[in-house]
């Protein structure tokens, strides 16, 4: 394992240290916690937005904190869920009275550590309402499992419930914003390399060079199934059919395109990729009205990608195209301006 | 010896002590399976128990110890396992509330509390491939053992030994719960780590007797 | 090698017809080159920027084409430079009548075809000045090398002649803003990995396990020693010392600095190798008053990280804050709001 | 045989085939010391040059073929070989407009032309572990042919054997100019790829002369 770290134990720690510098401007440490801050919070008469959950995912979330997306972040260690307390520390210092909306990706540590933090706050006065994001399509669903994950899809909840926020919806409202995106955003993910978490040292799955893992999350966990490796475009098909069976999409209809990367990943074959997958969206008629590609819900330096699929509607497009100033997504008005 | 607050006190000591040996092993059966955080969390969170139960000056009784390992672990695990083994002992502790020395009586009430309290927490039952393997069977382990009339001690070590037993038998389950569901089929075949942890944490009890 | 491509030989091609359409708001296509334009390029009135070289490096050049950025980017093969014909193409195609910067990184190739599409624009009627980029302290003077290299420090440059040009600088001081920059600005790299050129199949260099490469360029070219593993202090160290030596930057001076990926090192390792460089600065007295941490600058899937330091002064401070609007970098305003 | 306008012709044809078996070893040697593209890089312009000479229907001397070749190869090759390459076979083209057959006096022309356009355009010079390396060589070889009297086809042969021995003569030096160079002593023990390339190119000249 070679990794630009020191302490293996202390690389969360120090990663957010060198983060919060770097980004002065933008965001601030709650109390001595690892959580982040907008520099600006509590933002007098707006909902807060918080999210969190293990490290190693970045930019994810605490690069997500700024105007228009998340007023706080909370890192629980490498692919590790936080513990309430630094949740409930940050859901106080960012609350401006109209409470806070936890994005909670579905995961039982981050369920429960989440429900904990949410019954700690409100017994502090925060009132919180929380949203669980569970867009990954490669997971069968709660009968056999712990339910679908929340991958790459948590990015568009928090852009557009930000921005839903911004303008100065209720919590309930930012919180039916942010169920209506989960309801409408389905991912989907392959792995040509695994990562490596700092602490253990070695590799989390073996992968031989000919091989690719198809229907990864974003943990260095196993995916769905190994496959023999595949180009691009054959590769592209695999992640959009699960995701368009489950998501009905007709002809004619309009979605954003997210191309995610794992974090290994170059972005020229993020492109590619984003390519093969419009390509086959053509096919079927459907209308690519916005897109993304980046590495931006990662998997430390895993290669790989993924394919997420928002259906939009018009309230959804105008939320996306917002502005908004984080350290990882800034967008200065409407889309292609 | 009796199962008293010094016993409590060593036996978290004692399974602090134990998971630094069995951190990357519990790593490995979490990689396999999962995202192979599990010994590193547990560890992290039985030394901080372990610190804070050796700062605890004045506790007279096993559940105001294990109360305190409860706190520590909630707030410093973390993952699905920190509120899970917060819960067993915040229950555990809340069902012997009082009580200076446990009968093997108290015993059984207090692993039937933790394993229900997994089981609640988790929206889980046996059979789905998690603690609650190990948790169950030691639970009814101790309760048959304190109503067949055994020691507390007698009926610990069968705890114990039903844990075990329990975590080696998730090895051929398919997992519904946790992490290793998303595997599907592919989780079969491996055993669970908090099931393996539990068992651990329970060996640890009987070493802390003697 | 496994990679998310098709034909290994029609990478580039692809990547950018996926960029082109994710980014359609903001770029389009020089006439049927791999070259891109700001897609209302000719900007009346505006001095154009043009840059390029081998691909391989996204998300620079064409990452960086939009408003306050480059005005075209032109990509040859992977790592090797284009020819001379799709550079007077692009160079044609944003010519509003005020002339054309070449921006080139100092590689002989890149020289060489620059220099002759140069000449032939020259003949099309547009007029060219060009700059050359060589920040790369690790490589020994032009008395016994090509020069030094042109790498990350080519974005800062890009960045700030292009809020020159916005501004309405003629060509000459367009070229003179450059000019400052290069002489201002220096970077070291280091890489935890080689990279693999996609019609190559094979890494560029092998790296031990316990080794890693000081020195490197971003063409996968190996660099100025094979060292012992070393953990990111260390390194951060070993990157700074040639630098500081080389650029002179007294105690309470201000500079920027950039903290660049190689590609396939995760933003964590980044934020935490800032933080590492930031307390060497720290320590020496010098003012970090801008700053920039991510994946810009890259040699495809490496693993690795560059330091740049520009030295500040007023006029470049005021140019690096000013708004850039490009798939790659935005910035709405002044740092920090 | 006589260095005509056919000759012309096949030497590109050749140099083509020649090109694409030994495209993988000069990406070799190319990684070894630069960037690990060179093979590719002239693969690519020597099938282009190949095709456009191919399609040129009316040539009527060698150096109408050679200036096709250096546009095909400036306008394909890229990189610090393609415009080397293109300045290199349109002086030689220019140094012998009109000349339908070469005698070696027109070849040591050619190539001192050549050689000298490398030399100006890489603001290089011998010694330097370039493609200068062979082709100052070769010129100076054909240039010694012609003075002794030889024929056109031995002064070809002298200078592609000059060119490979100084290809194999780069070896132990230390790279001052391309990529090479950033190498500073690590690039000694390695051949320079466009040396060799020269080399393979003079002597696909020599085989297409029969
Ligand atoms: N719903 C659940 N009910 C009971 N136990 C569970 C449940 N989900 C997970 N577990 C237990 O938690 C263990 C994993 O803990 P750990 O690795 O620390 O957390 P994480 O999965 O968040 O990384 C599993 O091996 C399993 O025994
Ligand atoms: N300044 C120069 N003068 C002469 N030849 C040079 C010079 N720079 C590079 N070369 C030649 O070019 C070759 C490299 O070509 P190539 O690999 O195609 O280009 P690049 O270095 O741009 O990748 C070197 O092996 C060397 O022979
Ligand atoms: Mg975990
Ligand atoms: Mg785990
Ligand atoms: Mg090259
Ligand atoms: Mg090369």
């Amino acid at each position: 394992m070679k990794k630009l770290i020191n302490d293996p134990h202390n690389v969360v720690a120090e990663s957010i240290a060198g983060f919060l510098r770097a980004e002065s401007g933008r965001v601030a440490r709650v109390g001595d916690t690892l959580a982040v801050r907008r520099v600006d919070a509590p933002v007098q008469g707006k909902v807060a937005l918080l999210s969190g959950g293990g490290s190693g995912h970045e930019p994810l979330h605490a690069g997500f904190v700024g105007r228009g997306m998340l007023d706080a972040a909370v890192p629980g260690p490498v692919f590790t869920s936080p513990t309430p307390d630094p949740i409930v520390a940050a859901a106080q210092s960012v609350d401006s009275g109209r409470g806070v909306l936890f994005i909670v990706k579905n995961y039982t540590g981050d369920v429960l550590n989440f429900e904990t933090a949410a019954e700690l706050a409100e017994l502090e006065g925060v009132t919180v309402e929380s949203v669980l994001v569970d867009d990954d399509v490669a997971v069968r669903d709660s009968l056999y499992t712990a339910g679908r994950r929340g991958v790459a899809g948590t990015l568009l909840v928090e852009k557009i419930a930000g921005a839903a926020a911004e303008r100065g919806d209720d919590l309930e409202a930012v919180a039916s914003v942010a169920r209506t995106v989960v309801s409408r955003v389905r991912s989907m993910g392959v792995a040509l390399s695994a990562c490596t978490v700092p602490h253990a040292g070695v590799p989390s799955f073996d992968l031989a060079d000919d091989e690719i893992e198809i229907g990864i999350g974003i943990h260095g966990e196993p995916g769905r199934a190994r496959i023999p490796a595949e180009d691009a475009d054959h590769i592209a098909a695999r992640l959009l059919a699960p995701i368009l069976e489950d998501l009905e999409v007709a002809k004619g209809e309009r979605v954003l395109v997210l191309v995610n990367g794992m974090g290994g990943t170059p972005l020229s074959e993020l492109h590619l990729l984003f390519g093969s997958v419009a390509a086959l969206l053509d096919e079927r008629g459907i209308i690519i009205d916005r897109s993304l590609v980046g590495n931006y819900v990662t998997a430390l330096e895993m290669q790989g990608a993924s394919v997420t699929i928002l259906h939009l509607d018009p309230e959804l497009t105008e939320l996306w195209d917002a502005p908004v100033d984080t350290p990882a997504l800034v967008r200065r008005g409407p889309h292609g301006e | 010896m009796t199962l008293d607050t010094a016993w409590a006190r060593r036996w978290i000591a004692e399974a602090a002590a134990t998971l630094v040996g069995e951190r990357d092993r519990l790593n490995g059966l979490d990689r396999a399976i999962g995202d192979g955080d599990h010994g590193e969390n547990l560890d992290r969170g039985f030394q901080a128990a372990a610190d804070r139960v050796s700062g605890l000056a004045d506790a007279t009784t096993p559940a105001e110890v294990l109360k305190v390992v409860a706190s520590a672990l909630i707030s410093t695990v973390g993952g699905a396992a920190g509120p899970l083994y917060g819960t067993a002992f915040a229950r555990a502790s809340r069902a012997t509330a009082g009580e200076p020395e446990w009968s093997a009586e108290t015993l059984a009430t207090a692993l039937t509390a933790a394993a229900e309290g997994v089981a609640e927490r988790g929206k889980s039952t046996r059979g789905e491939k998690t603690m609650n393997d190990a948790w169950g069977p030691a639970a009814d382990a101790a309760s048959a053992a304190s109503g067949a009339g055994e020691s507390a001690e007698k009926a610990l070590v069968a705890a114990a030994d039903a844990a075990r037993a329990g975590a080696e038998a998730t090895e051929p389950l398919v997992a519904t719960k946790g992490r290793a569901s998303y595997l599907g089929d592919r989780s079969a075949g491996h055993r669970d780590p908090g099931a393996e942890s539990t068992a651990l944490l329970l060996a640890a009890a009987v070493t802390a007797v003697s």
